[in-house]
């Protein structure tokens, strides 16, 4: 369902990671691994589309991609209800009532998103994916300020309501989020070469 | 007992509830006679005509204006000294008859404006500082609007409040400094040589005793739907908890 | 896009949330002159319809940062980029809702703040008619410049820097179209010149809106 | 208080850091108005002194959310609040690095864009003068209007209106002051009552912005 | 050291903990621990002195305390050393050279902050306490985004160079520090009593 070839990303005009490529098939997700600054939230900012690769191709069905960066876009003037039917509206969809299960939001419910916890903001942002309902999902430190309760939360939606019905997800994080079957990619041998110029900055030397 | 247990809310729910009726009912009786003798039983003048009957919500109002202004001021500072709930919620509670008394002085004085100067608006002093103090009012109220927590809210617009009022009599001395007015001085005070005749003073005596009433009674109702409000803030907190 | 209009509006009326402010700015605006220039209603009433022109468009280059500063400070505008919303239409209902919550208040108030102004009495329909026309542009190059401006934390300054310019034609055929109009004399070149740039600006500004958007994003 | 200051003039002058923009606001709204009131030299140079008066202060106004939102934001206010080093001195050093970029630099650009309205001979060295006395007041009130509305995302326009009313006295001394001075008549007494209110202002808002801060940090 | 007695705090006038008592004596740290919203910034915020409790005391040197927060307070436009001077500057110290060997920011020293990523802008932050050296430590969540290489760093910071030269530390955290010898603090026995108002809305109830 997703397939990447032979990608190089670069930030700001630096060369970051090259010659990644990975198949995943519905239903599996990928864990992205590698320490702070390898170029896990350029990979995946590349993969949903947001700059484009300097070199290589990545196949999956675009209108079914969604993103989700390390900021979680809650607008604190909102209650958590308006910011995922926000979200709802936006994707043509209308907010299942099971998410309030999901993500053990009940009681959140009609709290301003501003008052809420770290944690608890942080569970309102994983809400949007439920509702969103995409198949790829791009997820940038999904699980940061997360107890162990709420990660398990997190990972069971991954499996029983995501991986289960066929979407397929690349997470990039530092923490076991024990998804035990999930194949796991280290981007430390991907690392890019120092010497290897950028495409813009290539045509000055 | 001291005179701040009748600050404590329940305490001030208790008095308050059956005083209001009484303050409205007083404010709408002086409002009704000022107002009649002043339209109906008083000549017209030599000089300015009938439109001379405005005077009658003119001056009430603005004195009000900024009566309203000098309590909450008070207000502020027992908020800030003594911490009594009920102090931050009355000056909230006076904002918005303040800035109406302001709005009705400058809306009186601008419809009078047009006979007396032909025009409706002038930068004269007097109009001038009312403006500015609309404008305080105006800022006050978009503070308590703009915070959430209704403490931290009392806190600031008290530290505004007692800033601005410095600012507010800087620029009532700035104003007279810059220009010259048409405004009338004052006209009522102790020193009788100065007034106006009787047959307009006495009425407007009366009007200005309702429009003071009418601002006792309306703060005395906000504050008590702003402590309602708490109220109901503080038991939904405690619904969201449990 | 009404999803993101009606969350845009619902944004702006909650605390906080700048509604009625960019009013509040004009009426300081209109206050300030006559400190500054002095009382005479003689000078005051020559520059009326020219002073409330620009404050109009001070108060509208005011809110512009709003835009879309705050969806990116928290990440949303990233999220409604990868969202299946063409982003010339997140343009337009940026510009919609600016225009909505600051130029509309603004076209409404400015005729009642003419009177402290001393505005000559047949000027009041001029700059209320020419603000109709003259504001919704000031909107969808207000929301092109704040797309422009967006990665730049607190582009707020450098925002006005941007949008001045592209402002001028707007505020020379407004003021003039206002100008001629309270003196009494034929308005309708600048009229016409100004509702040519509005709908121009609304035609083909929400793509390069957009196209900015896109790299700033990147 | 040293560290503070020299950080905030160093972040001013970084990319994207707002040194400048004041200044080139400022610029931009001398500009505007010509545009909007029309070209006679009679009337611009009546109004030149206040008009200038009225833009610096605007342009010190747009600059004052800037003073403590950024730091807000990114969490760095709560550390230097908890820092050893007392809020009154973190105000006047905000304040002070605000004036050092923005009301400094216009004081010096007023004469030349002075140019552009007309204004008279005599009135380059009054509105220079003036301005020095002022903008300090300018930007303490504005120090202590940002810590106000520090914990309000965006406050900036709710800013400006509380601001402004507090400018007022500010503005009409220092545009009369000025205006007396380019007419040749005696300015003292204005002159006196600018002054007094920075001294005043400088005295007494930094423990007031204090007050401010740390009910707004709570 | 630090000697916390019975102390309660509330959030926007919600009591969130009550009588939380504990001591720690020089040269140890406390974990804090509990779900997502129990109250664990709140806390700190409060021993920190940034809000008043509304009971309880709390002992310590408090020229000797400092705090750290949720976000980092790192000013994207300077670069990393500029950053840790100010901070040595404003806590009148200056930046020992051994800091960037402390945590792996030799290779980042001249770079803007701005330019860094989620893991490494964190370094920065924690490198903050170095630079600052104070005695009493509150730190929120001080391992957000880093790899496990950076939480073995600040990990032996705290150990080798805060701890065992008399320091004490009051941590939140969701993940295992490998602080072996900590003594953990769960909060969430102390969670407020729910019909407990707080004292300025108990005058309306
Ligand atoms: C928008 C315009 C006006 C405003 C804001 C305004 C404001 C005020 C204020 C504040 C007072 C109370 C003075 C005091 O007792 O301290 C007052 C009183 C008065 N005003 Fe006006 N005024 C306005 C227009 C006018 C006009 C057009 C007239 C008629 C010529 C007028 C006539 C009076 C008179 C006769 C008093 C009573 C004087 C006194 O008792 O002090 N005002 N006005
Ligand atoms: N805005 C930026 N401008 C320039 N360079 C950047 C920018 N953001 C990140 N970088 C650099 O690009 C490289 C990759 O950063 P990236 O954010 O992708 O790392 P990461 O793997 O997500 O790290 P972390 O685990 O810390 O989040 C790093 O060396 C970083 O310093
Ligand atoms: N600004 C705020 N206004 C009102 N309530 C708040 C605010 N911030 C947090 N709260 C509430 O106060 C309680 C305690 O929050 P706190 O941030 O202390 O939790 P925490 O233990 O740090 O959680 P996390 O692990 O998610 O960071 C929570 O129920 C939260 O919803
Ligand atoms: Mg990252
Ligand atoms: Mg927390």
């Amino acid at each position: 369902m997703l397939k990447v070839r032979d990608i190089a990303v670069e930030r700001s005009g630096v060369p970051v990671l090259s010659g990644v490529s990975f198949d995943l098939a519905a239903g599996h997700a990928l864990i992205l691994r590698g320490p702070n600054g390898i170029g896990k939230t350029t990979l995946l900012r590349t993969l949903a589309g947001l700059q484009e690769p300097t070199n290589g191709t990545c196949e999956f069905p675009v209108d079914q991609a969604a993103y989700a960066s390390h900021a979680d876009g809650i607008k604190t003037a909102l209650t958590v209800r308006e910011n995922l039917s926000f979200w709802a509206d936006v994707y043509g969809n209308t907010v299942p009532d099971v998410i309030w299960d999901w993500f053990d939001l009940g009681d959140l419910r009609d709290r301003f998103a501003g008052t809420l916890s770290a944690g608890q903001k942080r569970r309102v942002g994983l809400a949007r994916l439920g509702v969103i309902s995409r198949k790829v999902l791009f997820l940038d430190e999904p699980t940061v300020s997360l107890d162990g309760f709420s990660v398990k939360l997190f990972s069971s939606f991954m499996r029983d309501h995501h991986l289960a019905h066929g979407g397929v997800a690349v997470i990039a994080t530092h923490i076991d989020l024990g998804l035990g079957e999930a194949q796991t990619l280290d981007l430390t041998p991907f690392a890019a070469q120092d010497d290897g110029p950028s495409d813009s900055d290539e045509a000055f030397l | 007992m001291s005179l701040w247990e009748y600050a404590n809310p329940k305490k001030f729910m208790g008095w308050t509830g059956p005083v209001l009726p009484w303050a409205f009912g007083a404010a709408g009786v002086c409002l009704a006679v000022g107002l009649f003798w002043g339209f109906f039983l008083t000549p017209d003048d030599y000089r300015q005509g009938s439109t001379v009957k405005i005077i009658y919500l003119h001056v009430p109002s603005a004195l009000m204006a900024i009566n309203a202004w000098m309590m909450m001021l008070v207000a502020s500072l027992i908020w800030l000294v003594r911490r009594h709930h009920v102090s931050a919620l009355a000056a909230k509670a006076a904002a918005p008859v303040g800035i109406t008394m302001t709005l009705i002085a400058l809306m009186t004085g601008a419809i009078w404006g047009q006979p007396m100067w032909g025009t409706y608006w002038a930068w004269d002093p007097r109009l001038t500082s009312f403006l500015i103090l609309f404008l305080f009012y105006l800022g006050y109220m978009a503070l308590w609007a703009a915070i959430d927590d209704p403490d931290t809210a009392a806190d600031l617009t008290s530290v505004l409040c007692i800033v601005g009022s410095v600012f507010a009599l800087l620029s009532r001395y700035a104003v007279n400094f810059w220009n010259q007015g048409l405004h009338q001085g004052a006209s009522l005070s102790l020193d009788k040589e100065e007034n106006v005749s009787d047959v307009f003073f006495f009425p407007l005596l009366v009007c200005i005793a309702g429009f003071v009433l009418l601002f006792v009674a309306l703060v005395l109702l906000r504050t008590r739907t702003e402590i309602r409000a708490r109220r109901l803030r503080a038991l939904q907190l405690r619904e969201v908890r449990t | 896009m009404i999803a993101l209009l009606l969350r845009d509006l619902r944004l702006a009326t909650r605390a906080g949330g700048g509604f009625g402010l960019g009013l509040v700015f004009f009426l300081i605006v209109v206050v300030l002159v006559p400190f500054g220039v002095g009382p005479e209603t003689a000078i005051l009433s020559k520059i009326a319809s020219g002073i409330l022109w620009v404050a109009a468009l001070l108060a509208a280059l005011l809110s512009l940062d709003r835009i879309f500063a705050l969806d990116f400070e928290d990440g949303a505008l990233t999220l409604i980029a990868t969202a299946p919303i063409p982003l010339e239409a997140v343009g337009l209902a940026k510009a919609t809702a600016h225009w909505l919550t600051t130029g509309l208040p603004l076209t409404i108030a400015a005729p009642v703040l003419g009177v402290l102004l001393q505005l000559p009495a047949n000027g009041y329909s001029f700059v209320a008619l020419t603000l109709l026309l003259g504001t919704p542009a000031l909107s969808m190059i207000g929301t092109f410049g704040a797309a422009l401006t967006v990665g730049i934390r607190r582009g707020g300054l450098l925002l006005s820097l941007l949008v001045l310019p592209l402002y001028i034609p707007t505020l020379i055929f407004g003021a003039e179209a206002a100008r001629r109009g309270t003196a009494g004399l034929d308005a309708t070149t600048p009229l016409l010149m100004l509702a040519g740039i509005t709908a121009g600006s609304i035609a083909l500004l929400p793509f390069a809106t957009a196209a900015v958007l896109r790299i700033n994003l990147r």
